[in-house]
């Protein structure tokens, strides 16, 4: 085949065909793809759910509601149910105050309003500092606590959250987002 | 079909036809010139912008090519015949016959004819010797063995014997690019045409002073007393400035005006050892084997 | 005449300085305050500057002699100061094996890779300083507590340097004046008695050093007092607007590592710029780095970074900010 | 304020080479010279604002409105190197040396992930148009920035002896990861 | 050429990141652990092997002036759809390697390859370029998350084995730019010495 | 106390002859008179082998304008025109004699009289001093009559004697300001009148506190003439340092002490021109000092032009086993000779003999940008990167950044830590910019 020259005619016709072709693979690919991958970002959303609130058995995030924290903004909650009876609440909660700012946790709450769980979401902290606050040693320190009876402090500000490491900033944010995820359900009145 | 796809095209497929279409426009408008040839030539050049072709590099001289009505006086000494050849393939012209060159080192000032009259104590560098003062010996002319050429030589074809203190050049290696030639400041080294088994006679003395104190200088200078133009048949040694020369354009390697030097000031390479009936001088040396 | 006349170009006599000499008159220099970390920390000051200089030493020998087999260098002493100025970077408990990588880092990645001595652009032992910082974040900010030559070694007492205290009451909106009952009164500080690197905290001796450098012509007081006027200025304005949330100019340069690094790192010659206007400029520039870095930056102490950050722009400063020339300016009169 | 905030940011704490890790191709290779660095760094920054503002516009007013964005990466890249086409064509009728010296590089901006990765990245940081123009004028400044550094260290470098198996790309990566690190001081002066 | 040879020069000898040093921004991004590295480096192949194909098929169809538009348009149709269906199967990959995913689209090997190989050269040819290219560089960017998760971490494909951390700096920016510049450093030495 | 304000170095002075009294040496049994004993073309040579000439005598003239006449510095014969290599190094035409008795010109006033009176218009001095062969005894050589003609629109204000004397071991301008004091100052006045001007300077370094007292005292007889004392520092007595130090004039880059008003000679050069118009001596004998740590007896010379440094040396006690280097000049700009049979000339204001201990240099070892080599610079360029440029071929860039405005002085070398031979490429970069230049040029 003899190559095809540069006259407009070509070059349009050249360009809109392939154009033409990609854009329907694409839009069909697309199409294939729709379902699963709405699927898969729900996955994720309850898998982190699932990790700090009770077995439930219905769709958490069908059932998600705001709650306002009455500092001006509302955290996002989500009830897990057991066939119709609610076994805990999952609450996104953040803060400002981390080593490197902003941080998101999911805070999961028995219906008494002791921690059932906490997991990180996202993050920007010091790798081997900060960081340290997404594994279980560190975490698993609030299983069990209620808000509520003792308010959750690292030890240097008399609490009794073991803070990590040359990470006290880090610490002391962790309790603030869980701190405040207890304080909207407590003022949504839901625990 | 669903109405994603639809779009999906419709959106590409404009987007695509204004892009060409504008471009197209812009094109026609702004268009430069350059030959593609330029690029083809390029390409077969060896690429070591050595700049023995006296161009500035091989993108220079692949353009000088290309805008060359003939080839005459152009080479690249590195590529050779074979490159020239493709090159005037490419170009549709004719490539000149260009005749093979190699270096040569006119000096042969060992220490041991040479002897040394002072210390030179500072870098270790040609130009920077050959500024200061006459060098270390009394030779003026003379290698200063400190190795600019050596440097130069983008090819590793030259090497400083540590015995000689002279450069030494591999024939092999050479591709006669000439940088030894321009980084030398006594302009001791000549491209001479390469003969058949690289065999080379020439003088290898570059001392301009009358014999006395040439000889005086060095046991094995050229002291300018005409034998050896007396005795080659072809016209091919002259002596100017107290200086024999051998023209490697006429010589026809025959080896008589070596004999004759008094001072075996004319060396021989690559040659077969001479019936022992002939009187051999002391400088039949043969050097440069495998290196 | 016996034996042949020496040639060369004129000029025919040499100065007595030497690249070794002019280390060693900095190791001198460095000496005082040596002791006096010696005096807060104990022998782990020993340990660290031990294995500190004795793996830079040891590194430079190793790759000269099988990287490069080249004829060796590690006797010119920069090395040597290398490994010095490397430890007084560091707390008097940090891990052996912590050290040893950092010293590599400094002399390896950020010297030898460039080529060795005089080529490198990155202040050698910041680079290794400062790698180690973000790479054990943790062994390097625990800072044992001076307690004198008794201190131990790995079962020190740590607790937060002045800078340290200071950012961390500032963030949690403590004023600044409650903070500093916290922290040792100026004089101690000037001696030295604080928490901190081991050859960082006594300003004292710091200082008795850099007039041996002045009085030995070693360096120029350029650098230095540049970056130690900008600091002052900088920092001081913001505590005259607001003396509640910015500690005081005097607090900011006892405290942490400006003495030592505007008097000893960055005047590093091969990574500094080479001419007055130039010095004053990146002397400047460090200043401004460092009291930015401490008064809105994560990290406490800045003085590390700024220096290594004036460093990249070395270059672009020695080819752009020329001295003037001898009857350059009119040129064209 | 904000846009401060966004200029400090984007030249010094994420830094485009040194912390984002786009445009490196041309980082290291554009980098021998000043004098090139500059000319690249102007054409960076021209291409870059412009395909920013270009992408912007058909994301907000063509791929939102049509309900593809899934189509951003294909319509983007296709403006990018139309632009880049462009300017390349016109820079060589007009100014001849500023082709030269910019030469190869044209078509290298066309495969710079830096001018797609910030048309991205604005897109994702929820940008309005004015901030996204501040925006990605300041990552070319950081993009410059970088580059004359490492352009000034290079020609000093020019000038010594770097060891025979250190030179060129790889003495440019460790200056780079050197840079990086020192660039390391500035985290945290935004959150 | 034999094919195999045109198979394996992607591995070292014009290995596209460590020799020819292109794509080198995902290279450094997504390199924080070895099995990161090799997803990025697997949908790179993918792409480069689809476009290859493609391109080479259609070379001669395609006119001078609007070759790199062309090129562009094609290789990021196989960039989208390596991005949708990432995004549905393996979202927590997907995740991690981010924006370098749509980036694939500009990394120089893709276009470079397809400039300089796959519109020249026959179909299989160049299908087999893009693999051997595509792997060589899937390669190059495990070994360099290999290297830079056993330094970093203390691991290796996500198993950790030593207690403490690492060295930090080596999962962050600065210890990718220093990694890579000693690692092409080495290739060129063994390059060398192998001649 | 005065001094240039750019960088400067201040090596040991060494000045271990600054006691001793001038003597006259012995007239040696030959002589080879180079006939380039200057800046400029060589002059022509006038005699031939054979010819009976005497003290005085001119043996070769000037050709050109920058060119200066020789004259015989012995009675004898000539025994050949050839090739002799001088203090340069390199090979020179010079003209050997074979000595007999010393017979000076008639006309040469050779009474110790000291004329004060000038009894000559401008232009005639001038004249004397061409005549005279009068070339800058301080280093350049010169042709002083070239630098006395002041040509049409410019003008001097004030004449500069430069008495500093700055490099290390070296006494000659010191002992004959000590012992010609007052046929200084008349030399002084002379040049004066040529220059036209009311107002010298002398500029005298402080470690010659007796040559300043001594010309204070007797300068009050001779109007306009103020001595001046200034702070130890070389190189004080490159001119462009020393008008800076004393008129604070900055002379510009490529341009000439002229164009800032002034005039600067040399105290040697005063004296020549003191006998060569007042007593109608040319210019054939200078003061030379001989000098060496390990030298047996150091000392000051009237030396005839000519006089082999070998000779020279024989006198002040031979040669010294462990000599490793004798240069020509002082230690920081002189030239070191291969030779010991190089002619004493007319620029020749001193031999000194380096031990073999000290002779060698050390090796070099990499720059640490230490920046003293910029820092001393009298010029402040930037040694350092002049000397890399060149090193590396970019000549261009050398210039651009003031490569030719260096005056070889030679101080960065002296104080660089790392031992880089900086002066020695920075020549090399220097003579091949100008090698450029010249294709540029003829291009
Ligand atoms: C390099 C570096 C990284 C840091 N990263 C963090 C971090 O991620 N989280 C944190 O809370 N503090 C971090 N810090 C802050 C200090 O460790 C701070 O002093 C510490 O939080 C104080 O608490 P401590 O009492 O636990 O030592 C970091 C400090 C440095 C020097
Ligand atoms: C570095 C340097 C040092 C000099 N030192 C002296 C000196 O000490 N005494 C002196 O008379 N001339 C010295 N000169 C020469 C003067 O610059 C100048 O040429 C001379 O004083 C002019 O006088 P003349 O023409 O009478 O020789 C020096 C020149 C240079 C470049
Ligand atoms: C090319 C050249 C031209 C000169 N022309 C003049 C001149 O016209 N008038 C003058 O008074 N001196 C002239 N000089 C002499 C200089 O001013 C100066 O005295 C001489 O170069 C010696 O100075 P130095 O030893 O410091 O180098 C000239 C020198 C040179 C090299
Ligand atoms: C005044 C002075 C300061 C120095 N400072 C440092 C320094 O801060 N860090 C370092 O590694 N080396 C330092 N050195 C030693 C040496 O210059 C350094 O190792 C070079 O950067 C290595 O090329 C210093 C040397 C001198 C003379
Ligand atoms: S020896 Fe001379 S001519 Fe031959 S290749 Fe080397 S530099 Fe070129
Ligand atoms: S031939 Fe010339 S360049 Fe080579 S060493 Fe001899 S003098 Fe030097
Ligand atoms: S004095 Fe020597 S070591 Fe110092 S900067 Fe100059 S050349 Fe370099
Ligand atoms: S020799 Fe030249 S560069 Fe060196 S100090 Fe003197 S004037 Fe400056
Ligand atoms: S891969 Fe980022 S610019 Fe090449």
């Amino acid at each position: 085949m003899a190559k095809s020259e540069s006259t407009l005619k070509n070059m349009m016709l050249a360009l809109t065909l392939i154009a033409t072709v990609s854009a329907a693979g694409l839009g069909f690919v697309y199409e294939l793809t729709k379902e699963p991958i709405a699927l898969s970002v729900l996955n994720k959303k309850l898998n982190a759910i699932r990790e700090v609130v009770p077995e439930f058995t219905n769709n958490p995030d069908d059932e998600m509601f705001r709650l306002a924290t009455g500092e001006g903004d509302s955290l996002e909650v989500y009830p897990a149910k057991n066939n119709g009876e609610i076994v805990g609440y999952a609450v996104n909660t953040y803060t400002n105050n981390g080593f490197s700012g902003y941080f998101s946790v999911m805070a999961g709450f028995r219906p008494d309003g002791s921690i059932s769980g906490i997991s990180v979401l996202e993050h920007k902290e010091t790798p081997g500092l900060g960081t340290k606050m997404a594994e279980p040693g560190f975490r698993n320190q609030f299983t069990g606590r209620n808000p509520g009876e003792s308010i959750l402090k690292v030890r240097k500000d008399g609490g009794e959250i073991d803070a990590i490491t040359a990470a006290t900033i880090s610490s002391r944010a962790f309790c603030e987002a869980v701190q405040r995820a207890y304080n909207t359900l407590e003022k949504g009145g839901l625990k | 079909m669903s109405h994603i796809i639809i779009i999906t095209i419709l959106s590409l497929g404009v987007l695509a036809l204004l892009a060409a279409i504008i471009l197209y426009f812009i094109a026609q408008k702004f268009k430069v010139y350059e030959d593609p040839r330029i690029d083809e030539i390029q390409a077969i050049l060896p690429g070591a912008n050595c700049g023995g072709c006296g161009f500035a590099g091989c993108r220079a001289f692949a353009e000088a090519l290309v805008r060359a009505e003939s080839f005459d006086g152009l080479n690249c000494p590195p590529g050779g015949a074979d490159v020239m050849a493709e090159a005037a393939r490419l170009l549709g012209k004719e490539a000149p016959e260009v005749d093979p060159l190699v270096a040569v080192l006119k000096c042969n000032g060992r220490p041991e004819y040479r002897p040394l009259t002072s210390f030179y104590d500072g870098v270790p560098d040609c130009r920077i010797a050959h500024s200061l003062y006459l060098g270390e010996t009394d030779c003026s002319y003379g290698c200063l063995g400190k190795g600019d050429c050596v440097r130069a030589c983008p090819f590793d074809a030259m090497y400083m014997n540590s015995e000689t203190g002279l450069p030494e050049i591999i024939d092999d290696k050479c591709v006669a690019c000439g940088n030894c030639v321009k980084a030398c400041p006594r302009n001791l080294i000549e491209l001479r045409k390469k003969a058949r088994k690289d065999r080379k006679i020439y003088v290898a003395c570059s001392n301009c002073d009358r014999g006395g104190p040439a000889r005086r200088a060095c046991r094995v200078a050229c002291i300018a007393c005409m034998k050896c133009v007396k005795v080659c048949k072809f016209d091919a040694i002259t002596v100017e400035n107290y200086l024999a020369y051998i023209d490697s354009f006429k010589c026809t390697l025959c080896r008589k005006c070596v004999a004759e030097c008094p001072t075996g000031s004319i060396l021989e390479f690559n040659f077969p050892p001479r019936k022992p009936a002939a009187e051999v001088t002391s400088q039949t040396i043969k050097v440069n084997p495998e290196v | 005449m016996s034996n042949l006349l020496k040639v060369s170009l004129s000029p025919h006599i040499h100065g007595k300085e030497t690249t070794r000499k002019l280390m060693h008159g900095v190791i001198i220099a460095l000496m005082p305050a040596f002791l006096a970390s010696v005096f807060f920390f104990g022998y782990g000051a020993i340990i660290v500057t031990t294995v500190s200089v004795a793996s830079c030493v040891l590194f430079e020998y190793l790759i000269v002699r099988f990287v490069f087999k080249k004829t060796l260098t590690i006797n010119d002493g920069s090395a040597f100061l290398t490994g010095l100025l490397l430890a007084f970077n560091l707390p008097s408990n940090i891990p052996v094996l912590i050290i040893v990588i950092g010293s590599f880092v400094s002399i390896a990645v950020a010297k030898m890779t460039f080529g060795g001595l005089g080529n490198n652009p990155f202040n050698p032992a910041l680079v290794g300083r400062v790698f180690m910082l973000i790479s054990f974040p943790v062994q390097m900010t625990s800072w044992p507590v001076p307690a004198g030559f008794q201190t131990g070694y790995s079962d020190a007492v740590t607790g937060a340097t002045p800078l340290a205290i200071i950012k961390e009451g500032i963030k949690n909106g403590e004023p600044v004046s409650q903070l500093m009952s916290q922290i040792p009164p100026p004089s101690q500080m000037f001696l030295g008695d604080i928490g901190g690197s081991m050859g960082e905290v006594s300003a004292f001796f710091l200082i008795l050093g850099f007039i041996w450098l002045l009085y030995k012509k070693i360096i120029t007081w350029h650098i230095p007092l540049s970056i130690i006027l900008t600091i002052i200025v900088f920092t001081g304005t913001f505590w005259l607007i607001n003396p509640e949330k910015y500690a005081d100019p005097l607090f900011h340069i006892l405290a942490g590592g400006v003495l030592l690094g505007a008097i000893y790192m960055a005047t590093d010659y091969v990574t500094s710029p080479m001419n007055p206007k130039a010095m004053l400029i990146y002397g400047c520039g460090i200043g401004v780095l460092t009291s930015v870095i401490r008064i809105w930056g994560a990290y406490p102490e800045g003085v590390s970074f700024a220096i290594l950050i004036m460093n990249a722009f070395v270059p672009l400063m020695n080819r752009y900010i020329k001295p003037k020339r001898f009857g350059e300016e009119i040129k064209n009169g | 304020m904000e846009y401060i905030l966004i200029i400090i940011s984007a030249i010094f704490i994420n830094n485009i080479v040194l912390a984002q890790f786009l445009g490196v191709c041309p980082f290291l290779g554009v980098s021998s010279k000043v004098n090139t660095a500059v000319g690249m760094t102007g054409a960076v920054t021209f291409v870059m604002v412009l395909a920013t503002m270009s992408t912007y516009l058909i994301q907000t007013y063509v791929l939102e409105k049509l309900g593809i964005a899934f189509m951003q990466t294909i319509t983007y890249i296709l403006v990018i190197a139309f632009l880049v086409q462009i300017v390349e064509i016109i820079l060589k009728k007009i100014s001849q040396p500023l082709y030269q010296a910019l030469g190869i590089f044209l078509p290298l901006i066309t495969t710079n992930c830096a001018v797609l990765g910030v048309a991205i990245l604005v897109i994702k940081n929820n940008y309005n148009l004015l901030e996204s123009v501040v925006y990605s004028a300041a990552t070319a400044t950081g993009f410059g920035l970088a580059l004359l550094i490492l352009a000034g260290i290079r020609e000093q470098l020019d000038l010594v002896n770097v060891p025979e198996g250190m030179k060129g790309v790889p003495v440019s990566l460790v200056t780079a990861g050197i840079l990086a690190l020192a660039f390391m001081g500035f985290t945290g002066i935004i959150r | 050429m034999s094919q195999l040879q045109n198979f394996t020069k992607g591995f070292i000898r014009e290995n596209p990141l460590l020799v020819l040093v292109l794509g080198t921004c995902p290279a450094l991004a997504t390199t924080t652990s070895s099995l990161n590295g090799m997803g990025m480096g697997i949908a790179t192949t993918f792409v480069l092997i689809c476009s290859n194909v493609v391109i080479s098929l259609l070379s001669d169809l395609i006119p001078d002036k609007v070759r790199i538009p062309a090129f562009i348009v094609i290789i990021a149709s196989f960039v989208t759809i390596v991005d949708l269906i990432m995004q549905a199967f393996v979202p927590d990959l997907y995740q991690a390697l981010g924006i370098f995913i749509p980036l694939i689209v500009v990394n120089c090997i893709v276009l470079g390859r397809a400039e300089a190989f796959a519109s020249k050269n026959k179909t299989l040819t160049s299908l087999i370029d893009g693999a051997g290219m595509g792997l060589g560089f899937t390669m190059a960017l495990g070994l360099l998350g290999a290297m830079r998760e056993i330094l970093g971490e203390g691991a290796i494909f996500g198993y950790k084995f030593i207690k403490s951390d690492g060295i930090l700096v080596f999962i962050l920016a600065p210890g990718a730019f220093i990694a890579l510049g000693y690692v092409i450093a080495l290739v060129n030495k063994i390059r060398k010495t192998s001649k | 106390m005065k001094t240039f304000p750019l960088g400067g170095v201040h090596p040991p002075e060494n000045k271990l002859t600054a006691g001793i009294p001038i003597r006259y040496l012995p007239i040696p049994p030959s002589v080879a008179i180079p006939v380039t004993q200057h800046i400029g073309s060589p002059s022509e040579i006038l005699v031939k082998k054979g010819d009976m000439v005497k003290t005085g005598q001119i043996i070769a003239a000037s050709k050109g304008f920058v060119s200066a006449n020789i004259h015989s510095s012995v009675t004898g014969v000539v025994n050949k025109t050839d090739s002799v290599i001088d203090a340069s190094g390199f090979r020179q035409t010079a003209v050997f004699i074979d000595t007999t008795e010393d017979e000076w010109l008639e006309t040469i006033d050779r009474s110790s009289e000291i004329i004060t009176e000038i009894k000559y218009s401008p232009e005639e001095i001038i004249d004397k001093c061409l005549e005279s062969g009068i070339v800058g005894l301080g280093g350049a050589t010169f042709p002083s009559h070239v630098k006395l003609s002041i040509p049409r629109g410019k003008r001097c204000d004030v004449l500069i004697i430069n008495g500093v004397e700055c490099e290390p071991y070296l006494t000659s301008d010191h002992r004959l300001m000590l012992e010609r004091s007052e046929e200084i100052l008349v030399g002084i006045t002379i040049l004066m009148k040529a220059l036209r001007v009311t107002q010298a300077m002398i500029g005298i370094e402080n470690n010659k506190k007796d040559a300043i007292a001594r010309l204070t005292g007797l300068s009050g007889k001779f109007p306009g003439i103020s001595i001046h004392g200034l702070k130890v520092k070389y190189p004080q007595g490159a001119e462009k340092q020393l008008i800076k130090a004393l008129i604070k004039r900055e002379v510009p880059s490529g341009r000439l002490p002229l164009d800032v008003n002034t005039v600067v000679h040399n105290v040697g050069t005063a004296f020549a021109v003191y006998e060569a118009v007042q007593k109608n001596k040319p210019l054939f004998e200078r003061v030379v000092t001989i000098t060496g740590k390990s030298l047996a007896s150091p000392g000051n010379y009237f030396v005839r032009t000519g006089t082999s440094v070998r000779y020279l040396i024989e006198a002040a006690g031979g040669v010294p086993e462990n000599t490793g280097k004798i240069i020509s000049g002082g230690p920081m700009m002189g030239k070191a000779v291969s030779n010991a049979d190089v002619p004493v000339v007319k620029g020749t204001s001193g031999i000194v003999l380096i031990p073999e201990e000290e002779s060698s240099r050390s090796e070099m070892t990499p720059c640490i940008r230490c920046a003293k080599c910029v820092s001393v610079c009298p010029l402040n360029l930037e040694p350092y990167l002049l000397m890399t440029l060149s090193e590396k071929g970019e000549f261009e860039r050398a210039v651009a950044e003031g490569i030719t405005d260096c005056m070889e002085c030679g101080s960065c070398s002296y104080c660089c830590p790392a031992h880089r031979p900086l002066l020695d490429y920075i020549r090399l970069g220097k003579s091949l910019a100008a090698k450029m230049a010249r294709k540029q040029m003829v291009k």
